[in-house]
C-alpha cells in the first residue's frame, strides 16, 4: 500500500525535506505542500527513472556519508598542501580498480565518492562495468591506493546495497 | 463594460490557439473554417468600432483596469480602426486564396497566419510604446515563419536576410526604448508626448536620439531607403497568400511613424518638434527612386510588384514628411489603396506563374495562359492602380499626395519623383504585361483553369480599387477625419489619459 | 571583522575568476576551456553568496542555486558535444 | 442630367459588345453603334443652345479632397468635338464591321473602342480639370489596348508601348501643369479656371504651367520631337487609325490648346513655343510623308504635318488664327478619316499597303478611287474642297503676324514650302496608287469593297465637298460657336467665301500646287537624295533606348542591391550613425547631475572580465565552440551584473535563458561547420571594426549620458500598488503578470510562435550528419554515459520541486512562471541528453504543441475571466484565505496567468529542443499531412 | 551578533575564499588536463562548503531562525561535481590530451578511453 | 561605476555588431546574442544603477526602478525566441543551400575582397 502511494520512498522523503529547506519553514501549510509534492512529483517522474538497487542498510549509509565528509575535509587540506608545492614533487598516475560492485547506481556512488575525495578522480568505467579507471594526483604506491579505495569505500557500499 | 477594442487582438489569438489544440489541430478543413469565422469576426468587430468612431470619440481600453499611463492602454481612434479593418480585409483575401491549396505547403500555416494578424492588430491598437515593441515581435516572428512556408531555397535565403536585418532592427528598437524611458520616464505614448514638452534641455538631445533611432526602426519595417533591401527578395519569394498578407507589413512601419512621431515628436514637441522631417524628406525621395530603378530592372512580375511596393512606400513617406493633416489624409488614402492592390497583385502573380509553367512569372515568352482573360483584366486593374493611372484608385492617392505637397519646400522633389516614378512604372509594367500576356510561345498549354477561390480572392481584393474611386469622397473624408484626429492628439495628448477611477493612484 | 573577511574572500574569489578566465583563454584544448568555464560557474556561486552576506539579504540565494543547477547541465552538454557531437540523440 | 447621359451612354456602350459577342457580327456592330448614335442625337437636341453660345453644365460632388467633381460642361467647342467623336465614331463602328476578319474578336474590339470613345468624351466634356486629366489618361490607356489589338504581333505591342510611354509621359506633365493651375486659381473647376487667365499669366508658376500643359498637348498631338510614336501606332487595325489619328486621340492635344487658349496664350513664350513647334512639325511631317511607301505611313506623317499646321495656327496667337485652327480641325478630321478608311479598303481588298506594289487600282475599284481622290485633293488644298478653305485661312494668317520682327517673312515662306510637300504627298497618294501602271505582285486581286464598307467614306467625302462648296451653309454656325467658345469671346470677322480675289494667300496656294506637282514629278531624284539619310526605324531606336535604360537600371540595381547581407547591415548601421551623431555632438555635457555610484574593485574586475570575454569571443569567432564558451562567460557576467544592480529576477532569467541558448547553439553547431573560413579582407575588417566601434561608441556614450541624469518615472505607482492592488511583494513580477500582463501575454505568444515556427523549419529538414569532429576524430562510442544517466535521473524530481518552488514564490519574491518553466524545460532536456530520445519517448507522453496551446489558452482565459466581473481584459483578482491548521494563504488570478506562462514556456522549450534533438534519430519529426475531410 | 559567531563566520569565509582561490591556482598551475581537473572540483567543494556553512550560520543568527537552504546548494554540488568531473575526464581521454610526462600507467589512458579492461 | 557600465555596454555592442557583419550564419547568431546582452543591459540601465535595493517590498526603504526590469525580462524572453529561430534557420539554410554563408553562396572570400583584387589587377 505504501509502495503504491510512495513509489519512490527515498525520493519522497528527500523531496519533503528539500521543500521545507527551500522555504525555511515548518509551518503547517508548508508541511502540507511538502507532502503534496512528495506525493505528486514521484508519480509524475516515476516513468523517467530506471530501476535501481535500494539501500538496504540506511544506518550504514549515513555512517558512510559522514566518513566521506570527513575524508573530504582531511584530504582537501592534504591536496592544498600538495598544490602549494612545486609540481615536480607530485607523482600523478592512472589506476585501474577492479569492481565487485554491480548496478549502475552503486557504481556511480563509488565513482562519485572517489572523485569527491581529493587526490583521486574517477575517469571512466569499462564497458563491462568491471573496472573503474582512476586518475590520482599523487600516488605513492599503486596497490596501497587500490586496496585503500576498495576497503574504505567499496566494501561499505557492498554492504549498504547488499550486492 | 464594452470589450470591443480587445477583440481584434483576442479573436485571432484564440483562433490560433484553438488551431494548436485538438480537435481543430487535426484537420485542415476545420482550421480553414475557424480562420474564416475568426477573420469575419474581426472584420465585423472592427466595422462596429468604426461606426462608433464616426461620432468622433476615441475609445480607450485600459487593460487590467490600470489607469494610463501606468497600465497598458489600447487606443482605438479612427486611424487605428482603419488600419485594423484594412488588415482584416486583406487577410480575408489572402485566406481565401490559400484555401485553394497553398495552405498545404507546410505545418501550422493557419495558426501562424492568425498570429500574424494578431500581432498586426495589436501593433495598431496599442497606446504603449513597449507594448508596440512586443506586438512588432509577434508579427515579425510570425512573418519569419510564414515566409518559409512551402519551403525552397529562395525562401530560406530571403528569410535569413529578412530575419537578421529585423533582429538588428529590434535591438535598435530596444535601445530607443531605453533612451526614451530613461529620459521621459514613461511608456504611454500620450504621456510621452506630454513629457517631451517639458523636457529639460540637458535631456533633449538624448530624447532626440531616441526618436531618430525609432525612425530607423520604423524605416526598416516600412522599407525606407536605404533600409529597403530586404523587401524585394522577401516579398517575391514568399508564397502567394503570405506575400499578400505582407502587404500590410510595410504599413505597420509607416503607421508607427505617424503614431509616434506625429503625436510625440510632432508640431508641439517644442525643441524636438518634427525631428525626423529633415531625414525623412531625402529618404522618401530616394525610396521612390530606388523602387523605380528596381521596377525597371525587374525580370519577373513578383519583382516588379515588390519594387512598386517600394515606390508606394516612398510616396507614403513623402506624405509623412510633409506632415500636415492634408498630407496625412492623402497618405492614408494611398495606404489603403496600395495595401489592398499590392495584396491582390501578389496573389495574381502567383496565379499567373502557375499558369505559365516553367516560365513562371518571369518576363519571357511562354505558353498561353488558360485563364488569360480574367487574369488579364485583373492584371490591368492592378497595374493601373499601382502605377497611379486612372481610372483606378492609384491616381487618387497620387494626386492627393501631390496636392498636399504644394507649398512645401521640397515640392519640386516630390512631384518630380512621384511623376517620374509613375511614368517609369508604366513603362516597366507595360513591357512586363505585354510579355506575360501577349508573347506566346507555340508550346501547348495544359488546360488548367485557375481555381475559383483564387480568382475570387484576387477580385475580392482588387474590387477595392474601383470602389475606392467611386466612393473616393467618402473614403478621403474618413481619412481626413482620421488625420485630423491624429493631429488633434498631437495637440492634446491628455485626451488619451482619462482620469477615470482606477484601483490606485500614485502618491 | 566580518566585513573585512568578506572583502578579502570576495577579492580571492575575484582573483579566482581572473585565473579561470586565463585558463579559459589559454586552453590549450577544448576540455580545458570547459573545465575553466565549469569552475567559473562554481566560483560565481561563491561570489553571489558572499555578495548576499555582504548585503545581508537572502534574495540572491535562488540565483546561486540556479547557477549550480544550470552550470551542471551546461557542462554536461558541452562534454557530450565534444564526445558525441550530437547532444540529444 | 441629360448632360451626364452624354458621358454615361458610351460607358454603357463598353458593356454592350461584350454582351453581344455571341450575336452576329452585324448585330453586334449595330448594337454597339446605338450608344454613339443616341448620344449624337441627344447632342443635336441641344444644338440650338450651344450654337447660340450658351454654356450648359452640371456637376456632382465626387472627391472633394482632391478637388475632383463629376462635372460636365458643354459649349461650342465641346459641341464640335463631340460631333466629331460620336459622328466619326459611329461611322468607324460601321466600317470596322467589314474590316475586321472573323478571327478577330469583335466584342473585344468594340469594347476597347467604346472605352476609348468614353475617355475622349470625358476629356472634351469635363467641367473639372482633374476630371479632364482623368479621362485624358484613359485615352492613353484605351489607345494602348486598341493599338496592340493584334497583340501577337511584335510591332503592334511595341507601337502600343511606345504610344503609351510618350502620351503617358505627357499626361503626367499635364497633371503637374493642371495641379499648378488649380493651385494658382484655387479651384479645379474649368469655368473658374477659364476666367482666371490674367491671374495665371501673371503668376510665377506660369512658365511651368505653360510648359507642362504644352508637353501634354504636344505628346498627344504628335508634335515634333514627340511625333515618333504616331507612325508606329499604325500597327493598329485601320479603323483604329481612322478614328484615333484623324478625329480624336491626336486632336485631344489640339483640344487642350483650344481649351486653354484664353488662359495660357497671349505671351511671348506661348508664341515662341507653340508656333515654332507647330512649324517644325508641319514641315517635318509634310516632308517625311512623301517618302513613305506604306500607305498608312504616308497618312501618319501627313497627320503629323496637319497637326503641326493647326498648332502653328494656335501659336500665331491671333484670334483669327484660332478660328482657322478650329476650322482645320473639322476639315482634317473629315478628309483624314476618309483617307484612312480608303487606305484600309485598299489594304483589305488587295492585301497590301505598299505603294511600290499598289499601282493602277483605278481599274479595279474606280468608286473607292474616286472617293479617295476627292479626300486626297482636299488634303492637298484643292479649291471647292474643305481643305482649301482652311489652308487659305492658314496662309493668310501666316502673313498676318509680325512677332518675329524683320524675320517675319520666314513663316509664310516656310508655310508655303510645307504646302508644297503636302501637295506632293497627296499627289503621290492619288497617282502612285490608282494610276502609275499595273499592280506588282499583289496577294489578292483588288475589287470594290462591300456596299456598306464604303458608306462611311461616302458620308465623310460628302462632308468634304459640302463644306468646301457651301461652307457658309454647312459649317459657319458651328465654327462660329466653337471659335467663340475657345476664344471665350466674340469671334473676329472672317469670311468663309471660296473666292477672295487674287491675293497673296491664293498665290501661296498656287505656288504650293505647282511646287507640289513639280516635286512629285521629280520624286525619284528626291527619293535618291533622301536615301542618303536612311531614317532609323523609330520603333527600333526607341526600343533600343528603353533596353539600354533597362540594362542600366539592372546594372545599377544589381550594384546597389547586390544580395549581400553584409552590405545591407552596413547601410543600416550607417543610417543609425547618421541620425545619432548630430544630436550626440549637440549634447553639451556628457555626464549629468545625478550622483554616480562609487567604483569598487570587484565590479571593475568583473567588468574587465566581461570585456576580455567579449573581445575573446570576437577574436576566436572562427573557432565556433570556443566562441560559444566565451559567450557563456559574457552571459554569466551579465547575469551577475543584474544581481549586483538589484535585479534578482533578471539574473535568474538571464542564467536560465543563457544555458538554454548555449544548448540550442550546440545542437545547431553539430550540423554547421565547426570553423568559420577566413574570408574577410583586411580592408573589410578595418571597415567593420570601424563601424562597429562607432555604433558601440554612440551607444556607450548615450548610455553614460542617460544613466548620469536624474529621472522621474511612473514606477512609484507600481511600488505603491504592488501589494495593495496586485497582491504581491515582488514588484517586477506583479508588473509582469498584472500591471503589464498584456506584454507578457504577447511575450509568451512570441515564444509559442517561435516554437511552432521552429518546428515548421525542422520538419522534413535533411541534414548532413558528421561522423566525427572537425579533426576527423570519430565520436565516442559511449552514447549515454552511465554516471550521467544515473545522476540526471536522480536530479529530475529535485529540479521539478525547485521549479514548483520558484513558480509559487514568484509573486512575492524573485521567480515566477517563466523561470520555473525554463527550469522544468532544462531538467527535461537534461534527461534527453543523458538518456536519449528513445528512452524519453518511451516514458514521456506529453504533446508539447498542446501544452503550448493550453498555456496560451489559460493565460488568455484568465484575461477574459475579468469580463464576467465587468472589468477590462486581464484585470486581476486576489484574496487572502485563512484555513484552520494550514493558516493564511493567498489566491490570485495572476497565479493562473502565470501557470499559462509556465506551460507555454515548458511546451515551447521542449517542442524546440526535443524535436531538434530528434533530427538525427529515427524519431525525427515529419510533415504531418493534414488532409481535407 | 555575538563575537564568536562573527569569528567563526569570518574564519569560515576566509577559509572558503582561500580554498576557492587554491582551486583556481591549481587550475592555472597544473601541467596537464587530468591534474588540473583535480584541483577546482575538489577545492571548490570544500571552499563552497565553508562559505555555505558560514552563510548558514550568519544568516540564521541574523534572522533569528534556522537558515538551512544553503544546504541545498551544497547537496547539489556534491551530487553534480563528481559527474561533471568524470564527464570532463572522459572528454579529455577522448581528445587524447597530453599527459604529464611523469605520470604512471600512461597506457591505461588509452584503454580507459576504449572502455576495455586493463590487459594484465 | 556608471562610466564602466556604459563602456561595457558600448563594447558589447561593438563586438556584437562586428560579429553580425561576418559572412557566416554562426558568428552572426553569436553576434546577435551578444548584441542582445548589450541591449538588455542598456534597457536595464534606463532605470539607473542601484545597488542592493531589489524591488521586493519589505527589503529596503527605497527600491530600484522595477519597470525597466520587467521590460528587460520581456526582452530577454523575446530575444531568446528570436535567437532560437535564427539558429534553426541557419541550420535550415545550411541544409537547403549547402553552405552556411548568409547570402547562401560560398564565395570563398568576401565579394568586396574580390572586387578589391580585381581593382588591383
Ligand atoms: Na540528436
Ligand atoms: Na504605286
Amino acid at each position: 500500500m505504501l509502495r503504491r502511494i510512495f513509489p519512490m520512498p527515498t525520493h519522497s522523503l528527500v523531496l519533503f525535506i528539500v521543500w521545507l529547506l527551500l522555504n525555511q519553514s515548518i509551518a503547517p501549510g508548508h508541511l502540507l505542500l511538502a507532502l503534496i509534492f512528495a506525493l505528486l512529483i514521484p508519480i509524475l517522474v516515476g516513468g523517467m527513472q530506471a530501476e535501481q538497487p535500494h539501500i538496504r542498510r540506511p544506518i550504514k549509509a549515513v555512517i558512510y556519508f559522514l566518513r566521506v565528509l570527513v575524508d573530504i575535509i582531511v584530504a582537501n587540506i592534504e591536496v592544498t598542501v600538495q598544490l602549494m608545492r612545486p609540481v615536480k614533487y607530485l607523482q600523478p598516475a592512472f589506476v585501474a580498480i577492479p569492481l565487485e560492485l554491480t548496478g549502475d547506481f552503486p557504481i556511480t556512488v563509488l565513482a562519485s565518492t572517489i572523485s569527491l575525495t581529493p587526490g583521486t578522480l574517477s575517469a571512466e568505467v569499462s564497458e563491462d562495468k568491471q573496472w573503474l579507471y582512476v586518475h590520482a594526483l599523487h600516488m605513492k604506491d599503486e596497490t596501497t591506493l587500490v586496496r585503500e579505495i576498495k576497503k574504505r569505500y567499496e566494501a561499505p557500499l557492498l554492504e549498504i546495497f547488499g550486492c | 463594460m464594452d470589450h470591443l477594442p480587445i477583440l481584434p487582438i483576442l479573436i485571432p489569438m484564440l483562433a490560433a490557439v484553438l488551431m494548436l489544440l485538438p480537435p481543430v489541430a487535426n484537420s485542415l478543413e476545420r482550421q480553414r473554417v475557424v480562420a474564416f469565422i475568426a477573420l469575419l469576426g474581426l472584420v465585423g468587430v472592427t466595422i462596429e468600432l468604426l461606426i462608433i468612431s464616426l461620432s468622433g470619440s476615441i475609445q480607450i481600453y485600459q487593460l487590467g483596469n490600470w489607469q494610463a499611463p501606468y497600465g497598458i492602454v489600447l487606443v482605438v481612434d479612427r486611424l487605428a480602426i482603419l488600419m485594423v479593418l484594412l488588415t482584416g480585409v486583406l487577410a480575408l483575401g489572402a485566406l481565401l486564396y490559400s484555401t485553394a491549396g497553398d495552405d498545404r505547403g507546410g505545418v501550422f500555416f493557419y495558426p501562424l497566419f492568425m498570429l500574424q494578424v494578431m500581432g498586426i492588430s495589436g501593433a495598431f491598437f496599442t497606446g504603449d510604446i513597449f507594448n508596440l515593441f512586443v506586438f512588432f515581435e509577434v508579427l515579425l516572428l510570425a512573418s519569419y515563419a510564414l515566409l518559409i512556408h512551402a519551403g525552397g531555397k529562395q525562401k530560406t535565403q530571403a528569410s535569413l536576410h529578412y530575419l537578421i536585418l529585423n533582429l538588428i532592427g529590434s535591438s535598435l528598437f530596444l535601445f530607443a526604448l531605453g533612451i526614451l524611458y530613461g529620459t521621459l520616464g514613461t511608456l504611454n505614448i500620450a504621456d510621452m508626448a506630454l513629457k517631451v514638452r517639458e523636457l529639460p534641455e540637458a535631456e533633449q538631445q538624448l530624447a532626440r536620439i531616441g526618436g531618430l533611432l525609432l525612425l530607423i526602426v520604423f524605416g526598416l519595417k516600412s522599407a525606407m531607403f536605404p533600409l529597403h533591401f530586404w523587401l524585394t527578395k522577401t516579398y517575391s519569394s514568399a508564397s502567394a497568400p503570405v506575400a499578400a498578407l505582407f502587404a500590410i507589413m510595410t504599413k505597420v512601419g509607416i503607421y508607427s511613424i505617424w503614431r509616434i512621431h506625429t503625436v510625440v515628436f510632432g508640431h508641439h514637441a517644442g525643441e524636438l518638434a518634427n525631428l525626423i522631417q529633415p531625414w525623412l524628406w531625402p529618404a522618401a525621395i530616394l525610396t521612390i527612386s530606388a523602387g523605380t530603378l528596381g521596377a525597371l530592372a525587374s525580370q519577373s512580375l513578383r519583382q516588379l510588384v515588390s519594387n512598386l511596393v517600394i515606390v508606394s512606400v516612398g510616396t507614403m513617406l513623402s506624405a509623412v514628411a510633409i506632415n500636415t493633416v492634408q498630407a496625412t489624409t492623402a497618405g492614408l488614402y494611398y495606404l489603403i489603396h496600395s495595401t489592398l492592390v499590392t495584396g491582390a497583385l501578389f496573389l495574381l502573380a502567383d496565379a499567373i506563374a502557375e499558369q505559365r509553367g516553367k516560365a513562371s512569372d518571369r518576363f519571357v515568352r511562354a505558353r498561353r495562359m488558360t485563364s488569360s482573360l480574367p487574369l488579364g483584366i485583373a492584371f490591368a486593374i492592378g497595374i493601373l492602380s499601382m502605377t497611379g493611372l486612372p481610372p483606378f484608385s492609384g491616381f487618387v492617392g497620387k494626386v492627393l499626395v501631390l496636392q498636399s505637397s504644394v507649398g512645401a519646400a521640397q515640392m519640386a522633389w516630390v512631384w518630380g519623383a512621384v511623376l517620374i516614378a509613375s511614368l517609369m512604372s508604366v513603362i516597366a509594367a507595360s513591357r512586363g504585361g505585354s510579355t506575360l500576356f501577349w508573347r506566346i510561345s507555340s508550346e501547348t498549354n495544359e488546360k488548367k483553369i485557375i481555381a475559383k477561390p483564387k480568382l475570387f480572392a484576387i477580385y475580392f481584393l482588387l474590387s477595392a480599387s474601383p470602389l475606392l474611386v467611386i466612393f473616393g469622397g467618402q473614403v478621403s473624408d474618413f481619412t481626413s477625419q482620421a488625420a485630423l484626429q491624429l493631429y488633434q492628439l498631437g495637440v492634446q495628448p491628455e485626451l488619451l489619459l482619462p482620469t477615470t477611477p482606477s484601483l490606485g493612484s500614485p502618491e | 571583522m566580518l566585513e573585512i573577511s568578506l572583502m578579502i574572500a570576495t577579492a580571492m574569489v575575484m582573483v579566482s575568476l581572473v585565473l579561470n578566465v586565463w585558463r579559459l583563454f589559454r586552453g590549450p584544448d577544448k576540455p580545458d576551456r570547459i573545465l575553466a568555464l565549469d569552475t567559473m560557474y562554481i566560483n560565481s556561486i561563491a561570489l553571489i553568496l558572499l555578495f548576499g552576506l555582504f548585503m545581508g539579504t537572502a534574495i540572491y540565494f535562488e540565483a546561486a542555486l540556479m547557477i549550480a543547477m544550470l552550470g551542471f547541465v551546461s557542462t554536461a552538454a558541452l562534454c557530450k558535444y565534444l564526445l558525441r557531437g550530437d547532444i540529444i540523440e | 442630367m441629360d448632360l451626364f447621359l452624354l458621358l454615361v451612354l458610351p460607358l454603357v456602350g463598353i458593356v454592350v459588345p461584350l454582351l453581344a459577342k455571341s450575336c452576329s457580327r452585324t448585330l453586334c456592330a449595330f448594337l454597339t453603334a446605338i450608344a454613339p448614335v443616341t448620344a449624337l442625337i441627344l447632342l443635336l437636341t441641344m444644338s440650338q443652345d450651344l450654337l447660340d453660345g450658351v454654356v450648359l453644365s452640371s456637376s456632382l460632388s465626387w472627391i472633394p479632397a482632391m478637388g475632383m467633381d463629376l462635372s460636365v460642361r458643354l459649349d461650342g467647342l465641346v459641341f464640335l468635338f463631340l460631333i466629331l467623336i460620336f459622328g466619326i465614331g459611329a461611322l468607324v463602328i460601321l466600317y470596322a464591321r467589314y474590316y475586321l476578319s472573323p478571327d478577330d474578336s469583335m466584342g473585344r474590339f468594340y469594347c476597347y473602342f467604346m472605352m476609348f470613345m468614353s475617355a475622349m468624351v470625358g476629356v472634351v466634356a469635363s467641367g473639372n480639370i482633374i476630371q479632364m486629366w482623368f479621362f485624358w489618361e484613359l485615352t492613353s490607356i484605351s489607345s494602348f489596348l486598341l493599338i496592340s489589338f493584334w497583340s501577337s504581333r511584335t510591332d503592334a505591342r511595341k507601337g502600343a508601348r511606345m504610344a503609351l510611354t510618350v502620351t503617358g509621359a505627357g499626361g503626367l506633365a499635364l497633371l503637374a501643369g493642371l495641379l499648378l493651375v488649380g493651385q494658382v486659381v484655387g479651384s479645379f473647376d474649368l469655368e473658374t479656371v477659364l476666367n482666371s487667365g490674367d491671374a495665371l499669366r501673371e503668376s510665377g508658376e506660369y512658365p511651368f504651367i505653360l510648359v507642362l500643359v504644352l508637353l501634354g498637348a504636344f505628346t498627344k498631338s504628335a508634335q515634333f520631337p514627340f511625333h515618333f510614336w504616331l507612325p508606329q501606332a499604325m500597327a493598329a487595325p485601320t479603323p483604329v487609325s481612322a478614328y484615333l489619328h484623324s478625329a480624336t486621340m491626336v486632336k485631344a492635344g489640339i483640344f487642350l490648346m483650344a481649351r486653354f487658349y484664353p488662359v495660357l496664350s497671349g505671351t511671348e513664350m506661348w508664341f515662341l513655343i507653340v508656333s515654332l513647334t507647330g512649324l517644325c512639325t508641319f514641315l517635318f511631317g509634310a516632308y517625311m510623308a512623301l517618302f513613305k511607301h506604306d500607305l498608312k505611313g504616308l497618312l501618319a506623317y501627313s497627320t503629323i504635318s496637319h497637326l503641326g499646321l493647326i498648332t502653328l495656327l494656335f501659336g500665331l496667337d491671333t484670334r483669327l488664327a484660332t478660328v482657322a485652327a478650329i476650322f482645320h480641325v473639322i476639315n482634317h478630321a473629315t478628309f483624314k478619316a476618309s483617307l484612312f478608311m480608303a487606305a484600309g479598303i485598299i489594304d483589305h481588298e488587295s492585301g497590301s499597303r505598299d505603294m511600290r506594289q499598289l499601282n493602277g487600282l483605278w481599274k479595279y475599284m474606280p468608286y473607292t478611287a474616286t472617293l479617295a481622290i476627292i479626300a486626297a485633293a482636299s488634303m492637298a488644298g484643292v479649291p471647292l474642297l474643305n481643305g482649301f478653305l482652311s489652308k487659305e485661312m492658314f496662309f493668310n494668317e501666316t502673313l498676318d503676324q509680325g512677332s518675329l520682327g524683320s524675320l517675319s517673312w520666314v513663316i509664310p515662306v516656310l508655310a508655303t514650302l510645307g504646302g508644297v510637300f503636302s501637295v506632293a504627298y497627296s499627289t503621290r497618294f492619288i497617282h502612285d496608287v490608282f494610276f502609275n501602271g499595273e499592280p506588282v505582285n499583289l496577294p489578292k486581286t483588288p475589287h470594290e469593297p462591300p456596299r456598306y464598307m464604303k458608306l462611311p467614306v461616302e458620308i465623310l467625302v460628302g462632308c468634304c465637298l459640302l463644306v468646301g462648296i457651301v461652307p457658309g451653309l454647312v459649317v459657319a454656325q458651328l465654327l462660329n460657336a466653337a471659335s467663340s467658345a475657345s476664344l471665350l469671346g466674340p469671334v473676329p470677322y472672317y469670311s468663309l467665301a471660296i473666292w477672295h480675289g487674287f491675293n497673296l494667300p491664293l498665290m501661296m496656294s498656287f505656288v504650293a500646287m505647282a511646287g507640289g506637282f513639280f516635286v512629285y514629278y521629280n520624286r525619284r531624284t528626291l527619293f535618291h537624295f533622301q536615301m542618303q539619310f536612311p531614317e532609323p526605324d523609330s520603333k527600333v531606336v526607341f526600343e533600343r533606348w528603353v533596353q539600354r535604360a533597362i540594362k542600366a537600371c539592372r546594372f545599377g540595381h544589381a550594384y546597389i542591391e547586390n544580395g549581400s547581407l553584409q552590405r545591407y547591415i552596413f547601410l543600416l548601421l550607417l543610417a543609425t550613425l547618421a541620425v545619432t551623431v548630430t544630436p550626440l555632438t549637440a549634447l553639451q555635457q556628457t555626464s549629468g547631475l545625478k550622483p554616480q555610484l562609487p567604483m569598487d574593485a570587484a565590479s571593475v574586475t568583473a567588468a574587465i572580465l566581461l570585456v576580455l570575454s567579449a573581445v575573446a569571443t570576437v577574436i576566436w569567432n572562427r573557432k565556433r565552440l570556443v566562441a560559444l564558451l566565451m559567450l557563456s562567460v559574457v552571459g554569466l557576467i551579465v547575469s551577475i551584473a543584474f544581481a549586483r544592480y538589484s535585479a534578482p529576477d533578471l539574473a535568474l532569467t538571464q542564467l536560465a535563458v543563457e544555458v538554454v541558448t548555449v544548448i540550442l547553439l550546440m545542437l545547431a553547431l553539430f550540423f554547421l561547420p565547426q570553423q568559420t573560413p577566413k574570408e574577410s579582407s583586411p580592408r573589410r575588417l578595418v571597415r567593420d571594426i570601424g563601424i562597429s566601434a562607432l555604433v558601440g561608441g554612440v551607444i556607450g556614450t548615450v548610455n553614460y549620458a542617460m544613466m548620469t541624469r536624474p529621472l522621474e518615472t511612473i514606477s512609484d505607482f507600481f511600488v505603491a500598488n504592488s501589494k495593495t492592488g496586485g497582491g504581491g511583494t515582488n514588484v517586477v513580477n506583479v508588473i509582469l503578470v498584472d500591471f503589464r500582463g498584456f506584454d507578457t501575454l504577447g511575450e509568451i505568444t512570441v515564444l509559442g510562435i517561435a516554437a511552432i515556427a521552429i518546428y515548421k523549419l525542422i520538419v522534413g529538414m535533411r541534414l548532413y550528419m558528421p561522423s566525427g569532429d572537425e579533426y576527423g576524430r570519430h565520436w565516442s562510442t559511449d552514447t549515454y554515459p552511465m554516471v550521467l544517466a544515473v545522476i540526471s535521473q536522480i536530479l529530475l524530481p529535485l529540479a521539478l520541486l525547485v521549479s514548483v518552488y520558484i513558480f509559487l514564490r514568484g509573486h512575492n519574491e524573485p521567480g515566477g512562471g517563466f523561470i520555473a518553466g525554463l527550469i522544468t524545460g532544462v531538467a527535461l532536456i537534461q534527461q534527453y541528453i543523458a538518456n536519449g530520445v528513445g528512452w524519453m519517448k518511451a516514458r514521456v507522453h506529453i504533446n508539447y504543441q498542446w501544452m503550448i496551446g493550453s498555456g496560451l489558452l489559460i493565460a488568455a482565459f484568465t484575461g477574459v475571466g475579468s469580463w464576467f466581473f465587468d472589468k477590462p481584459f486581464l484585470t486581476s483578482w486576489f484574496d487572502y484565505f485563512k484555513w484552520p491548521w494550514v493558516g493564511k494563504f493567498e489566491l490570485a488570478s495572476a497565479m493562473l496567468f502565470d501557470l499559462g506562462v509556465y506551460l507555454t514556456v515548458v511546451g515551447a522549450t521542449m517542442l524546440i529542443l526535443a524535436n531538434l534533438g530528434t533530427l538525427t534519430t529515427s524519431e525525427r519529426p515529419d510533415e504531418r499531412v493534414l488532409e481535407d475531410q | 551578533m555575538p563575537f564568536w559567531v562573527e569569528l567563526i563566520g569570518s574564519i569560515l569565509i576566509l577559509l572558503g575564499g582561500f580554498f576557492v582561490l587554491m582551486g583556481s591556482i591549481g587550475l592555472v598551475k597544473m601541467p596537464d588536463f587530468y591534474m588540473r581537473l583535480h584541483t577546482p572540483t575538489k577545492a571548490t567543494t570544500l571552499g563552497m562548503g565553508a562559505i555555505l556553512i558560514a552563510s548558514m550560520i550568519l544568516v540564521s543568527v541574523n534572522q533569528n531562525g534556522l537558515s538551512a537552504h544553503e544546504l541545498l546548494i551544497s547537496i547539489f554540488l556534491f551530487i553534480t561535481a563528481p559527474v561533471t568531473a568524470m564527464m570532463m575526464a572522459k572528454t579529455g581521454l577522448h581528445y587524447h590530451l597530453k599527459i604529464h610526462k611523469g605520470t604512471l600507467n600512461r597506457d591505461l589512458a588509452d584503454i580507459a578511453k576504449q572502455r576495455q579492461p586493463p590487459n594484465h | 561605476m556608471e562610466l564602466i557600465y556604459a563602456a561595457c555596454v558600448g563594447l558589447l555592442t561593438t563586438c556584437g555588431i562586428f560579429l553580425t557583419l561576418r559572412g557566416r550564419t554562426f558568428p552572426v547568431v553569436v553576434g546577435l546574442t551578444m548584441l542582445s546582452y548589450a541591449v538588455n543591459l542598456f534597457l536595464f540601465s534606463s532605470g539607473r544603477l542601484v545597488v542592493n535595493k531589489p524591488a521586493v517590498l519589505g527589503q529596503s526603504e527605497t527600491y530600484a526602478d522595477p519597470l525597466p526590469q520587467a521590460l528587460v525580462l520581456t526582452a530577454i524572453v523575446i530575444g531568446f525566441a528570436m535567437t532560437a529561430f535564427a539558429v534553426i534557420l541557419a541550420m535550415r539554410a545550411r541544409a537547403d543551400l549547402g553552405n552556411d554563408h548568409v547570402d547562401g553562396q560560398d564565395f570563398g572570400t568576401d565579394q568586396l575582397a574580390d572586387k578589391d583584387k580585381e581593382k588591383s589587377k
